[in-house]
């Protein structure tokens, strides 16, 4: 059946129409019912505005260039206007629980003043509606938090606030800007599960942006991987994490260390850096840092293509003739000297 | 200098294009000031009218081509006396503003970086002083040193040097906590060095943006005194006591009085100017 | 972890920072805390943000007096605050990028004010030959020395922050979450730097870390922290895999792994 | 509880306002042992002779020990007796009274005109943050900061109340409406220096909150038009501001004292003025103490307002 969320094609840019800069450049990707999509990426890889962009809450200064942003309705994927997915369709979480929360408006208030504004619920009903949703996001006593303000609420929380005023409005599809980044160990697993469990209670989707690989293994289904501003691999989390098809995930995956990795041989960084949104090389953006690179692959168009043998899919050229995933077999593995980045 | 209305001015982020350097501004504005302070020492040659020189013949003319800002009760240039009055009132404007800048920063510094009493003591005073507003301080020193230049400074240095202090020592405050200062102190350097070579040079961007446009808030102090009669005293030429003399002939010789305050304005935009291009050059 | 008298013993430091009569109830920010790293080794100290980790750090780095307790370097005790020269025997290396370095200083006089006024060399071009020594000791070379940190990625910042601290030859290095505002590419690439220095120069590490699976990999001996106190130390495989701790159970669970288990799994769905 | 913490907090502000009110009541009473010159002859002149200047002094009570001077002058002040003016004529504490209303309704007039002018610039100027309308709002706020109220003062006297005749060319009125009018220019013109002030405050809040991820978050939940602007900019976007007024109301009480002299409006502010011009040491020490205390209460009715508007003002 039709996914929930299709994302064709996107380009964001910014700075001088003349010469603009792409932060994001065509991106695409697909979130099905009920699914908890991961769009994880290092700093500078546009995960974040390709977020906003679907609720179109860009950044002052980044403008959508191009793309189409459909949802599903009755059977049909259609182009939606903002106006009428926000507090609607489309709910989104932040990252930062002390900026997202309006600091002069009690809790309560905060929480419904998206349902107050759409549903034109009375100030009563609100109240009652306030304390249900408090509780159905976990607060140990909603009724006393409703009259709060938010400096008042631990970090934990103040997140579990920030959900309740997204699922106030019953969205289908819930945004999550890297929401547990900021947080404690202990607290973050707490709102994986609580966003868990709402996801399987409401049969709501998730888009959830990180940069942290054990938290879309926690908690997603799918996910794509961002490099400079372009999806580079994408398919189910066990399949991208076990046998990743390009280049640069597979290098992502390797140098993050885990319980297991050999504590007696150096970490396999990737060498350089990621390029900045305004300096980055013509065909294969990952070339330049890349072991397997070919003279080709700087003149390659970006195009997420099917991988034989994988249900993945990629934007590397070589996939085929590196033999397939896992990228990062032993065999593959050309000497990455500790990178200088 | 209760609450120095540059300050907040000064503070905004906004994303200029980062193209300017600010040189443009700042060389404008120091051009014009400097131009303005010499034409003071030679007035009267530039403009071909002695600015003392009384000719009860030429009384109240009017601008013309001849005399730009008229003549005023005693047939005197107005603008030949304009330009004469600028070698009191920037000099004056100048040290009206560094003198509080140099107690402001140092004291700032201090009570930013030693906090303990000391940076209670020094906001405890702040307080004290900003309870009287800028003009009532400025006249009981008047009354206490006599009028003249000297109560002018004076009262610049007690009341302005509030504003200075408070913006440092946030600055201080905040910057104290940053890794690179604490690195600094872990690596043995003492206090003192901590203080000077790193804490200091990172807070004085922002306090030297704000001197430039306090120099503007200090003109408009000495003026207003003066003008009250308390200020600058004849012989001494100075703009706000112009525009007081030229008051009772408003009905029909109004330049007399409005002109002194185009130079005022013009000082007020040529330091706006440097302010704009010194913030410009520092946030690069 | 024989191998004679530890470098650095830490006896029972307490760090409080409520006023006097305030300490009813709630243990202090750093409760009677005692851990000694034998020289060459890396101690790795695991704890959430709040348990008191930076609290100790910065006491043992003489950056504050503690409440209580003493620290002693090679047997002799270190007087709070340190001399010059006892100053310079314990560095540390900070979290944040951003604010790591004196914005306005180049690297070369971030590098060479230090070397200079700790006469760790005599005259500026000398102090200039050594600061190009310790830049390509942590993987850097001579074309950032004229850079100032706006021009600097993070990595290559956090890497002139390790440069500084090795600057006045400490004996004793604390890298202070040195890497955890990098990115995970980044941070391997720091975390090779930080092993093969500890090799090479023989370093004595306290390398601290709200993150288990990377304290593993660069420490020989890791303790956790919860509320101020050691509650679990011993060899990093041994804490990870078999906690012995109520907290450390706990952390190691709630910690999302690469190769862990997906909240969609069965035996996952337990109630929130 | 929550209402506890906000009138524990104005409480506290009060009690922090009574020893600074001492303090300048010690300030103000050592002004006179500042002063240059002997009080004694200045009540009995210069030729007066020994003899006559010490009753003076003992009637004055100058013997006495300085606390016990300072008691005095406490016990004076609470009743309202400030001395006499320097010509003897009339007593310090009616020229204050008489005085106080004049420029009571000078600063609140200023005080409408600065909010009117600082409020629409600012929600022009907010509109675009960094585009032509706000660059420009931006250079004539740098530009009023820099005209001094005085020189402004005489412009509007000689381009509007001479010419047109619809103001009086100084001086006070007596019933509402002559007093309205004869207040207008002169408080036009000290909030032309002040209003830049509010305004560009007013502008960092609105444009803070605009680009804020509270404000994002509330987008997202579907707020939006005036619900939108309401509580989640202007409710922010007024803590600045507000936080700045008392600091303001001590600038236009400051402007105050120059405009009076420009316009001759007879009020505290001109009493000053004159007092300093004629040496009136007990109408200075008066007025320096009422302008002060002013200032007191000013900050005080700030505070307040302030931790009724921000929640996390607790200290």
């Amino acid at each position: 059946m039709s996914p929930l969320l299709r994302i064709t094609d996107l380009v964001l840019e910014t700075g001088p129409a003349a010469a603009p800069v792409r932060p994001v450049s065509h991106v695409g990707f697909e979130v099905a019912h009920g699914e908890a999509f991961g769009l994880v990426g290092e700093s500078g890889s546009g995960k974040s505005l390709t977020l906003r962009a679907v609720i179109g809450l860009l950044p002052e200064g980044v403008r959508q260039a191009g793309g189409t942003l459909e949802l599903e309705r009755d059977g049909a994927m259609r182009p939606y206007r903002f106006a009428e997915v926000r507090g609607r369709g489309i709910g989104m979480v932040f990252q930062e629980p002390m900026t997202a929360l309006n600091p002069t408006m009690r809790v309560g208030d905060l929480v419904t003043a998206g349902p107050r504004a759409r549903y034109g619920w009375s100030r009563r009903a609100a109240r009652s509606r306030a304390v249900d949703l408090l509780a159905e996001v976990g607060m140990p006593d909603p009724k006393a938090q409703a009259r709060m303000w938010p400096h008042q609420l631990s970090g934990g929380l103040r997140q579990r606030v920030m959900i309740a005023m997204a699922l106030a409005t019953e969205p289908s599809v819930l945004l999550c800007d890297e929401p547990t980044t900021a947080l404690d160990v202990a607290v973050q697993d707490q709102i994986l599960r609580l966003l868990h469990r709402i996801r399987t209670e409401r049969g709501l989707s998730i888009v959830f942006v990180t940069h942290d690989l054990g938290v879309v293994r926690r908690l997603c289904d799918r996910v794509a991987v961002m490099y400079a501003g372009q999806v580079v691999e994408t398919g189910r989390v066990e399949e991208v994490f076990t046998r990743p098809t390009h280049p640069y995930s597979a290098g992502l995956l390797r140098s993050m260390p885990t319980q297991d990795t050999p504590r007696d041989r150096p970490l396999a960084a990737i060498p350089g850096g990621q390029p900045g949104a305004g300096d980055r090389p013509e065909g294969c953006r990952f070339a330049p840092r890349c072991g397997h690179a070919l003279p080709a692959c700087a003149g390659l168009a970006h195009v997420l293509a099917a991988v034989p043998g994988s249900p993945s899919r990629s934007a590397c050229i070589r996939v085929a003739d590196l033999g397939g995933p896992p990228l990062d077999r032993e065999a593959l593995l050309s000497p990455l000297p500790g990178g200088t980045a | 200098m209760a609450l120095a209305p540059a300050q907040v001015l000064g503070r905004r982020r906004v994303r200029r294009d980062p193209g300017a350097t600010g040189t443009a501004a700042l060389v404008t504005g120091a051009v014009l000031l400097a131009l303005l302070l010499a034409a003071s020492f030679v007035s009267g040659a530039l403009t071909g009218h002695d600015p003392a020189l009384t000719d009860l013949t030429a009384r109240f003319r009017p601008p013309s081509p001849q005399h730009w800002f008229g003549t005023d009760q005693l047939g005197r240039d107005v603008f030949a006396r304009v330009l004469v009055a600028a070698g009191t009132d920037l000099p004056l404007a100048l040290l009206g503003a560094a003198v509080p800048a140099v107690i402001g920063i140092v004291l700032g510094a201090l009570a930013g970086y030693a906090r303990g009493w000391i940076g209670t003591a020094v906001m405890r005073l702040a307080d004290l002083i900003q309870a009287f507003p800028s003009y009532i301080l400025l006249i009981v020193l008047v009354f206490l040193l006599g009028p003249g230049a000297g109560s002018f400074l004076v009262g610049a240095a007690v009341g302005a040097w509030v504003t200075y202090a408070r913006l440092v020592r946030g600055v201080v405050l905040r910057l104290r906590e940053l890794d690179y200062v604490r690195a600094a102190q872990a690596a043995g350097l003492g206090h003192t060095r901590v203080l000077l070579r790193h804490v200091l040079p990172n807070a004085l961007p922002q306090a030297v943006v704000y001197a430039a446009s306090d120099i503007v808030l200090a003109l408009s102090y000495l003026a207003a005194l003066s003008y009250l009669g308390l200020g600058i005293q004849a012989p001494g030429i100075e703009w706000g006591q112009m525009i007081a003399d030229g008051q009772p002939f408003l009905r029909n010789q109004w330049w007399v009085s409005v002109m002194p305050g185009l130079a005022i304005i013009l000082v007020g935009v040529a330091v706006r100017l440097i302010a704009g291009g010194l913030e410009r050059r520092l946030q690069r | 972890m024989s191998a004679g008298t530890p470098l650095l013993q830490v006896d029972d430091i307490v760090v409080d920072y409520r006023p006097r009569r305030g300490r009813t109830g709630g243990p202090p920010a750093v409760d009677h805390v005692s851990l000694d790293i034998p020289r060459g080794r890396t101690l790795g100290l695991v704890g959430q943000s709040g348990c008191g980790k930076s609290s100790l750090a910065r006491v043992i780095a003489g950056l504050a007096a503690p409440t209580g307790g003493t620290i002693r370097l090679g047997g002799a005790e270190l007087p709070a605050p340190r001399g010059r020269t006892d100053a310079t025997r314990i560095q540390m290396v900070f979290q944040d990028p951003g604010s790591a370095l004196n914005p306005m200083h180049t690297v070369r006089r971030t590098l060479t004010e230090l070397l200079l006024v700790h006469r760790r060399a005599a005259g500026r071009s000398a102090a200039t030959d050594r600061a190009v020594e310790l830049l390509e000791l942590v993987g850097l070379g001579a074309a950032v020395l004229d850079a100032r940190p706006r021009g600097l990625s993070g990595g290559q910042r956090q890497r002139v922050g390790i440069a500084r601290a090795l600057a006045v030859e400490p004996e004793v290095l604390i890298a202070d979450e040195a890497v955890s505002a990098l990115d995970v590419s980044v941070q391997a690439a720091v975390l090779n730097t930080l092993r093969d220095l500890g090799a090479r120069l023989d370093l004595t590490m306290l390398f601290i870390s709200h993150d288990l699976a990377v304290t593993r990999y660069v420490a020989d001996e890791v303790a956790v922290m919860h509320r101020g106190r050691i509650v679990e130390r011993g060899l990093p495989d041994d804490v990870l895999r078999n906690p012995r701790h109520e907290y450390t159970r706990s952390l190691v669970a709630a910690t999302p792994r690469m190769d862990g288990p997906a909240l969609s799994a069965p035996e996952e769905a337990r109630p929130v | 509880m929550i209402h506890s913490g906000r009138f524990g907090f104005v409480g506290r502000r009060l009690l922090q306002a009574i020893p600074l009110t001492l303090v300048l009541l010690l300030l103000v009473f050592a002004m006179l042992k500042v002063v240059p010159g002997d009080p004694a002859m200045q009540v009995a002149g210069p030729r007066a002779s020994a003899a006559t200047l010490q009753a003076i002094r003992v009637q004055l009570g100058l013997d006495q020990p300085v606390w016990e001077q300072f008691l005095h002058y406490l016990g004076r002040i609470a009743t309202g007796d400030f001395g006499t003016t320097a010509t003897g004529s009339t007593k310090v504490g009616t020229l204050i009274a008489s005085g106080a209303p004049v420029t009571l309704v000078l600063l609140a007039v200023s005080t409408v005109f600065t909010v009117l002018i600082a409020g629409a610039t600012a929600l022009l100027a907010a509109r675009r943050p960094d585009g032509l309308v706000d660059r420009m709002i931006n250079v004539m706020a740098a530009f009023g900061v820099g005209v001094p109220t005085f020189w402004l003062g005489i412009v509007l006297l000689a381009g509007v109340a001479l010419p047109t005749g619809a103001f009086p060319i100084g001086g006070w009125g007596d019933t509402p409406a002559t007093v309205l009018r004869a207040a207008v220019l002169p408080a036009l013109a000290l909030s032309v220096s002040v209003a830049p002030v509010l305004m560009a405050s007013l502008r960092s809040g609105i444009v803070e909150a605009r680009r804020s991820e509270y404000h994002a978050a509330a987008q997202a939940a579907g707020v939006r038009g005036w619900k939108l602007t309401r509580g989640f900019v202007l409710r922010n976007a007024a803590v600045p501001p507000v936080s700045l007024l008392a600091a303001l109301t001590t600038l236009l009480l400051s402007g105050a004292v120059v405009v009076e002299s420009t316009f001759g409006l007879p009020g505290l502010g001109l009493s000053l003025t004159q007092a300093a011009q004629n040496r009136d040491f007990n109408v200075i020490q008066g007025l320096t103490l009422v302008f002060s205390l002013a200032v007191v209460v000013v900050n005080l009715v700030g505070d307040v307002l302030v931790a009724f508007l921000d929640p996390r003002v607790m200290v």
